[in-house]
């Protein structure tokens, strides 16, 4: 994975080329410059793979708040809300999604600049049964929080 | 003797009826066709509410027209293979119109019943079956189970579950398959705990 | 009476109902309920089924505005409650969609067969006109009594009709309606099963759909329900605006009379 | 076409919260239609939540996200009336934009 440079950005590489960088309209107070899409993490179809695109394998941090269902009704549409405890966890810069067993298990990112609280909430697609990562990045470390989400055959089997 | 006929004839017309409104407001779909809606006896005899009055001398003769009409499997070998038969109790598919008729029939017992304890997702319109093995495999047992499969009415006129042998659904191969999974001391139905 | 006094009452009686309603579902999923919250993709829907009504369509490039589902002409808000109902103009009692054929049909002079060409989406499509549609009409009643007429003679036989169809056993499983909807607290897999022939139970079901279904993205209506439903009991398929989905739409509604619609509502 | 987007901004206590709906398939590209042909991807890659136009939140997305997508953040410093607006683009190069003003 290239270097990280302070602001996150990561080496321009061939594939961020070819997404446009979401240009801020320009405004008097310091203007806080979105990452590029992570590509390559998106991309990743295994779990280590897309902590490795992210900058490495995350630690547990009880400073996340993941809340998503034990059991989904429909493994469509499963809610997931990450809120962080700021006074465990601080400086969240960016908030990742992931669902073990999907193929590509990124699902969202959510950047979120000083001012704005790290929280997201959103629904996801979960293929089966099993591990919801919550990940949160602060000063350049990955921290994580895991939760199951059982997802039953919904209706009447048919 | 009257006030039976005029039971027995009223039930009819207006089974009759039910039907012809059913004949107009439904048509074939790929190999589902509108003779699915002919009722036999049984079906017209039980197409009432569980509270309604039962002819019991009607209910006698169609408990032992089911009994008589169970085929016992060849050489008698009630128990197949449990790992198949979990796939068939599974399965949920089977003679629906957006099914594939050149697939094999579902049983889809766990849309009705518990079997492997471990197995979150069972139904409950009928009885947890889990751990049924304990109850041995004894001749008349696994007589009684297969009975049970093959058209349940031999015991309990009007039950809701599927005449699976009777009606054709599943093959005397899935029906063994499904009876492993029931009886087999390895089978997660009686081997594994909630 | 006036008119937004009616709704404000019905709006509390609402949270009275569907507390009530809702307690009977035995809880497995009520934290993944709970957390969809009401956020519901319905709401594009129903402004869908607004625009689609106004606009002209058809060979006689007509729009709905003349339609009468049984209030008058154009008249849309609370006349989903009141249905089905008999209708003199065409000497039957209709649900909404059959209601709708015949405006399409009359106003718009597109065919029977046109209409039934595709009512319902197929696995892939993002909604019909005529999902729209219903989509609009139902929320057009959100918050009122469901109030079936059965005033006319036809509509209590429709009920009747409804009555035996619902026990109606057919088919390879001999499966009917009430061999699922006859008993309180029962489920297939996990999917909870109301126990259609109590007030309770048919309020729950009728008052929710249509629905906007999550495991598809799209609105389903009350006739599509019928129609799945009897393909699951392994029954040929059920024609939109017959006369059997009208008499079994007509048995729910009259059994949860009363209770407020809540449509369209949030589903698997 | 229908409005593509439904927004909600409400003040709490030390934040504003804001509540979307958008409508928008997300295919991932991986599902076939009734014929059996396959459904292209089409998804949400970028959300942008504006408060007074400046960013508050970007997110990026995959096709995992749920079909006619949520999406809830909460930011500081909202006021009543100010402007609160979210702007989508997808792979197919599609977007769509709504607003509202905070209650």
């Amino acid at each position: 994975m290239g270097n990280l440079d302070p602001l996150g950005l990561t080496r321009r590489s061939f594939v961020a080329v070819s997404s446009a960088l979401f240009v801020v309209a320009a405004l008097p107070q310091k203007i806080w410059a979105a990452a590029l899409r992570p590509e390559t993490a998106f991309q990743a179809t295994t779990l280590e793979a897309t902590f490795e695109a992210l900058g490495g394998a995350p630690t547990v941090s009880d400073g996340i708040v993941f809340s998503t269902p034990d059991i989904a009704e429909n493994g469509a549409v499963v809610p997931v809300r990450i809120e962080i405890d700021t006074s465990v966890l601080s400086d969240v810069s960016k908030i990742y999604v992931i669902v073990e067993k999907n193929p590509n298990p990124l699902a969202a990112v959510f950047q979120v600049p000083p001012n704005t609280q790290p929280y997201a909430e959103t629904r996801v697609k979960v293929a089966q049964t099993g591990n919801l990562y919550a990940v949160a990045e602060a000063n350049g470390q990955l921290y994580m929080m895991q939760r199951e989400t059982k997802v039953t055959l919904g209706g009447c089997g048919g | 003797m009257q006030l039976l006929a005029f039971i027995l004839f009223s039930t009819a017309v207006y089974a009759d009826e039910a039907y012809n409104v059913l004949l107009d407001s439904m048509k074939d779909k790929n190999f589902v066709t509108v003779e699915r809606l002919e009722q036999d006896e049984l079906q017209e005899f039980c197409s009432q509410p569980r509270s309604a009055s039962v002819d019991q001398a009607r209910a006698a003769k169609l408990r032992e027209a089911a009994l008589k009409g169970v085929l016992i499997p060849k050489d008698e070998r009630y128990l197949g293979d449990w790992q198949l038969g979990e796939k068939v109790a599974s399965n949920g598919r089977g003679l629906q119109y957006s099914d594939d008729p050149e697939q094999e029939n579902g049983g889809n017992c766990y849309a009705c019943h518990q079997l492997d304890p471990k197995e979150v997702a069972y139904g409950n319109l009928g009885p947890s079956l889990s751990g049924y093995g304990a109850r041995g495999q004894s001749a008349a047992m696994l007589q009684y189970t297969w009975t049970k499969l093959w058209n349940t009415h031999a015991y309990n006129v009007c039950s809701h579950m599927p005449r699976f042998g009777a009606a054709g659904i599943l093959t005397e191969k899935q029906l063994q398959d499904v009876m492993a999974f029931l009886f087999d001391p390895n089978s997660p139905v009686n081997r594994s705990q909630p | 009476m006036h008119k937004g006094f009616i709704r404000g009452i019905s709006a509390v009686l609402i949270g009275l109902w569907s507390a009530m309603l809702f307690s009977e579902t035995d809880g497995v999923f009520d934290e993944y309920r709970a957390m969809l919250g009401d956020d519901n993709p319905a709401i594009f829907v129903i402004f869908d089924g607004e625009e689609i009504w106004f606009t002209p369509a058809g060979p006689k490039s007509a729009s709905l505005e003349q339609c009468d589902l049984g209030l008058g002409p154009g008249v849309v808000e609370g006349a989903y409650a009141q249905l089905p109902r008999y209708f003199a103009d065409v000497d039957r009692v209709q649900d909404v969609e059959a209601r709708l054929e015949h405006c399409m049909t009359q106003l718009q002079g597109l065919t029977p067969a046109e209409v039934h060409g595709k009512p319902y989406s197929l696995r892939g499509d993002l909604g019909t006109e005529l999902e729209a549609l219903v989509a609009w009409i139902a929320d057009q009643s959100s918050g009122l009594a469901i109030a079936p007429m059965q005033a006319h003679a036809k509509e209590r036989a429709t009920y009747e009709l409804g009555e035996r169809l619902f026990y109606y056993r057919a088919g390879p499983h001999d499966f009917s309606c009430a061999t699922c909807h006859e008993q309180a607290g029962r489920r297939i897999r996990l999917q909870t099963l109301p126990n259609l022939t109590t007030h309770q139970g048919a309020a729950e079901a009728y008052s929710s759909w249509p629905a906007y279904r999550i495991s598809q993205g799209i609105v389903r209506t009350m006739g599509w329900r019928m129609r799945d439903c009897m393909r699951q009991q392994r029954m040929p398929e059920l024609i939109m605006g017959s006369e059997a989905t009208v008499a079994l739409q007509t048995y729910l509604a009259v059994n949860g009379a009363g209770a407020p619609m809540a449509a369209p509502g949030l589903k698997r | 076409m229908a409005s593509r987007i439904r927004i909600r901004a409400q003040l709490k206590d030390d934040y504003c919260e804001v509540k979307a709906l958008m409508r928008h398939p997300m295919e991932t590209g991986m599902r076939k239609d009734q014929s059996g042909a396959a459904i292209p991807a089409n998804f949400i890659e970028d959300v942008q939540v504006l408060h007074n136009d400046v960013v508050v939140v970007q997110a990026y997305w995959g096709a995992a996200v749920s079909a006619n997508p949520f999406l809830g953040v909460r930011f500081k410093g909202g006021a009543q009336g100010d402007v609160v607006k979210v702007v989508w683009r997808d792979n197919q190069g599609d977007s769509g934009s709504g607003e509202t003003t905070i209650r």
